[in-house]
């Protein structure tokens, strides 16, 4: 915890920036407003945003169906998400994505996906015109415990080895893969298989905001270095169903509140910067009011935003037909 | 004869059948689910859409099979165990996901048995929601049986109501051909009647809803019950259609299509798919060549635009074709000739 | 204007716009070939159909990327590259392979642009050998283009000469949007004219030919030339037809194809891909609807069967059109009334 | 080496058999009646033979583009097979499948296939198969060095893992993936990679026919006694190019002939038995003797076998339609 004061705001504000617009969502969907499928991210904060911390402007980083923590992190805005969740013309993808395929060309952020593992190799392939710019800039992409399993995530490691791609693969494991275990599913363990490509591997503990910076930190070195693709695998569980909706018949009851009472990321950094004196209780209370109006902003203004028409359907199909 | 919905009638048709075949399996991510959770519950989920819901507590684990996210090889895990000898069922969840799987698919359980000469049997059932009506956006709401339907060696079923997806999965299931099997999920949860004991509905031959003088209307699918709507709201005007349900876009009916033009001489042709080689292009072109001297006026194919399908709830609505579509395509060829 | 071989074209539109463009880069699965082996050489290979030879001396390993066997990935780094600024050209080898990596072009490439609100561009090229005509058998010899046509946001180029792989390809790689580029392998070794200089051919406009009264001749690729032949037979009868080559099966130059049944009256549609949904199946669909008051005839679709491509020469002879069904079909449009 | 007589002579006949049928089908090749693809296996025959010598009748295997020699080791009629290879219509396939899909499931031989990575998860999928049938069956499949790369590989891999199924991976890495050496293409290595999946590896000279059997020994061992899948990796060399008319630029002139004159799989197997004492010169005389014939009688045949019509082009698309 080497990090100055106006870094850890940063970071805790993006973090509460997260928590709140996930909270906020998991009230609003069962209003009906919302359509479609939402995956929220509460509870994996500090991998997203101790990860998008330690990038620069020219990286890109590509997320997953569960992408609102990877957007915010990476600085897209709020407000042009929320639009875009509601289904709105002004959203930042015109209504036509929605919550599973928010992007921000702009930002470096090449989109959430909803195709499990496809991710990977279009991360790898912005990581060739990383090394082509030759500016130092880095790929990321992250990548579930469920989707550790899809083999193009495979092709996308052994791909970034065989050409030398400045390219971090966050593997997050959250514990589950939709309703099933995440160990279930993976065949050996997620850091021994990624080693097995020739690819360094740097743990984290992903509720722990410090942990994940200072494992990124090591891995982007690695990659501006030109050493080749590197790794950084967090362990930390979501609050929230798989989707809004999910009953969770496959999690024990009291699960979820045993995280939130002792390791939750936005406790801990709180905890930790109070007790070190790095920022007083009072000016995280302001961050965390601050955030809060800003949701409040983000979602009223998204519940009356224009509705998309057939314009919108149309166009965008091709640039030139 | 009893009102279910399709989710349910699905459900039993994989219970009756993994009861009479112990070679029947199912197999796919979640199928049961629950698996290495902290509630220790297992058949937590019993399929994203509960269509597999309570076979693993009757048929185990041998029989019921979650899988990792790994569609490729899920699709490959049937075809080998269909050419071992076994009858599995494989869920893809959602049709996009061919997307990640096609090879499986399309280069290896399609072509086995002509490939080898004839002594292969590759009786696999593959499994998957398709369709838009959930604002799922564009990865999660494609139609696309007629790029499925183009590949020699599979069939492929579009039932619409859910005595058809039950008698076509027993089918489905008991067929020696790979079956390709789409579910509509705007359809999962509407009821109708489904005939009690052991129901078939054999391939290759569509269903007459309605009978008309004035038009032939073929529909698939959902799209089957926006064209009732239409035809029956058509009817109330005293201008009457055939409703052809198509059931399955490989093996097509052509017949019963033709036999159909060739009283109507008018023919609309209805499919939530994108237009370009699409099952209504297919059916239009049919209507050009074998249909030709019937034709009495110019054929409208009802489809999707040439778009992704759009996320919010007022472009997909738009997206989608709707009754009123359906209705001014069977007026437009009434009135142009 | 030289006489040069399709392959000779493409490799030379290859090398102008990638000297032309520094963001032109080319991958694939041995486009140079050699890395590793023990003879030192690099560009052993240059293609496995030769169409990249040469590249890597002149541009180097950073442009020329040879890559593991994993297509996905293949796919995947052009479409990465491309949203990252870039102008990637990626050859996915033998058509078939689209199974192996139809997610990162259905669900992916095709779809960026739409999805993501208009703000991504994805200019790659996705090359691949398509066809019949080595005994190469069921899975290496397939058209699939009818099954890309129909995905909306990409385009389909399907060029039947040397002077249009090269100017084709040149629109593709200039082109923004994802571009899939069919070459023909019965093609690469046949000669052509082809002019000098910088030639681009725009995309969605076919070329007529050549002119007739009688019967409107629309063919793809290699069946282009059979169907030319038969015309030019056809000719000597007195019989003779607009010969129209579609150049791209997305978009489509529906207004050719409608201008010349206007005229004619008569529609052969040629087409080397199976039946169902394909190509054939779309423009006859489109004389059904479009083209119904012109149509004086049934619209024959000359196509391979609805069968896997077989091995043996007398098998893959039978399977693949040639100018004698052809010519079948064309007298057939002219008896049948 | 403490096989008997029995075993080792009809080893080296499977070896030699392989041998003979590639070498003649290299000097026909260019004589212009074989059509397609031919893939030859010449080189590699230990493999084959070595794993394929520890299975049983209700096993399966599936192989590769380079089918021929699993396709004989696993006992295929090598009359029909050329009669394949030649199009006939009484061929393996009647002549619809070719070089590239020789397929005998009466054998067990799930078929060869054009798809390279295609054939792993359709094994795995065998293996569910002797899993349920519980009569300690295994199934196999054939992966050479440049399919190991492919997603599918992996994700087959990993089920089997996550399944615990009896089967097993051969990974034969031969030098080249196509034009391209082995080393290039591959991220980390083959065995590591493979463990990472918690597959246990063994390792063998994969010109060495003792050597090889003796890791299928083992590897099979694993997968009967129900301990989940298990690989073995053999390094080796083919002789010919990657396709019959390949050129082989990528490779030094003088590579195949070394290889010929001191590791050569079936010379290796001829002095370690005559050294031993086990069989004599003679009587692999006689075998070699015994093939040649059989392999002139199986090219003439095929030579004048029938043409297959437009019956065979139109049947078996589906059983029923
Ligand atoms: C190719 C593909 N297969 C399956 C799915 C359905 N699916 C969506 S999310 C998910 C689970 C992903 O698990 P994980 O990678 O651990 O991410 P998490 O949801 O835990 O964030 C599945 C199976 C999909 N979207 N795409
Ligand atoms: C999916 C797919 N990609 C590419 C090819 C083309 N191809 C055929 S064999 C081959 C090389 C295979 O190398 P390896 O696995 O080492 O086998 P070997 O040829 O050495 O026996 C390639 C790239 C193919 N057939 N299928
Ligand atoms: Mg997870
Ligand atoms: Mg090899």
């Amino acid at each position: 915890m080497q990090q100055n004061p106006d870094q850890i705001r940063r970071s805790y504000r993006q973090m509460r920036l997260i928590r709140e617009f996930e909270e906020r969502l998991h009230i609003e969907n069962p209003k009906g407003e919302i359509a479609g499928f939402t995956h929220l991210y509460s509870g994996q904060e500090a991998i997203a945003v101790g990860v998008c911390e330690n990038l620069r402007e020219h990286d890109y980083i590509i997320s997953t169906h569960r992408g609102h923590g990877h957007c915010l992190a990476r600085g897209c805005d709020p407000k042009g998400m929320m639009h875009e969740i509601y289904g709105r013309a002004d959203g930042l993808c015109k209504g036509r994505g929605g919550s599973m395929h928010i992007a921000d060309l702009t930002k470096g952020m090449l989109g959430a996906n909803g195709i499990v593992g496809a991710g990977q190799p279009i991360a790898v392939g912005a990581a060739v015109a990383c090394k082509a710019r030759g500016d130092g800039s880095i790929s990321v992409s992250f990548t579930g415990d469920g989707a550790s399993n899809q083999g193009t995530v495979f092709e996308a490691m052994n791909m970034a080895v065989v050409l030398k791609l400045p390219k971090l693969f966050v593997l997050e494991d959250n514990g589950y893969s939709e309703h099933t275990g995440s160990s279930y599913g993976i065949g050996g363990d997620l850091k021994t298989r990624t080693e097995g490509f020739g690819i360094p591997v740097w743990e984290a503990d992903g509720f722990d905001y410090f942990s994940v910076y200072e494992a990124a930190e090591k891995a982007v070195a690695h990659c501006r270095a030109g050493e080749g693709p590197s790794a950084v695998l967090a362990t930390a569980t979501r609050y929230f169903g798989h989707f809004e909706g999910d009953p969770q018949h496959y999690r024990h009851k009291d699960e979820v509140a045993n995280f939130r009472e002792t390791v939750d990321a936005l406790k801990q950094v709180r905890e930790k910067v109070t007790e070190a004196g790095i920022l007083s209780s009072g000016e995280l209370d302001e961050i965390d009011a601050e955030v809060l109006s800003l949701i409040d902003d983000c979602v009223e203004s998204a519940r009356t935003g224009p509705a998309p028409g057939a314009d919108i359907m149309m166009s965008d199909v091709y640039i030139e037909y | 004869m009893g009102e279910m919905t399709m989710r349910d009638a699905l459900n039993a048709a994989l219970k009756e059948e993994m009861e009479r075949d112990d070679s029947v399996i199912v197999m796919g991510e979640d199928v049961s689910g629950g698996a290495g959770g902290t509630s220790g519950k297992r058949d937590a989920a019993g399929g994203i859409f509960g269509v597999t819901k309570g076979l693993l507590p009757q048929f185990g684990e041998d029989r019921v099979i979650d899988t990792p996210i790994s569609e490729s090889a899920i699709v490959g895990l049937a075809n080998g165990a269909a050419l071992a000898g076994m009858r599995p069922v494989a869920e893809l969840m959602f049709a996009d996901f061919v997307g990640v799987s096609f090879d499986q698919i399309f280069n290896q359980m399609a072509k086995f048995r002509y490939m080898f000469g004839g002594k292969a049997k590759t009786p696999v059932v593959l499994r998957m929601a398709m369709g838009a009506g959930m604002n799922a956006a564009a990865q999660h709401s494609q139609t696309i049986y007629p790029i499925l339907s183009s590949v020699p060696g599979l069939k492929v079923c579009v039932p619409s109501s859910p005595a058809d997806a039950k008698g076509m999965l027993k089918q489905a299931i008991r067929d020696d051909d790979p079956v390709v099997f789409f579910e509509h999920k705007a359809l999962y949860a509407r009821k109708g009647p489904v005939p009690d004991g052991d129901i078939v509905v054999p391939f290759g031959e569509a269903a007459l809803l309605r009978e008309g003088r004035d038009v032939t209307v073929v529909a698939i699918a959902r799209m089957v019950q926006f064209a009732a709507k239409a035809v029956d709201k058509l009817a109330e005007e005293g201008i009457t259609c055939d409703l052809i349900d198509m059931r399955t876009t490989s093996p097509i009916d052509e017949e019963t299509i033709l036999e159909s033009l060739s009283q109507t001489g008018r023919l609309v042709v209805v499919d939530e798919s994108n237009p370009i080689c699409s099952i209504a292009s297919e059916i239009a072109g049919l209507a050009a060549s074998e249909g030709y001297h019937d034709l009495m006026a110019p054929v409208q194919k009802v489809t999707a635009p040439h778009t992704p399908v759009p996320f919010a709830r007022e472009l997909e609505r738009m997206y989608v074709p709707g009754p009123a579509n359906i209705e001014a395509a069977i007026r437009s060829v009434l009135e142009n000739e």
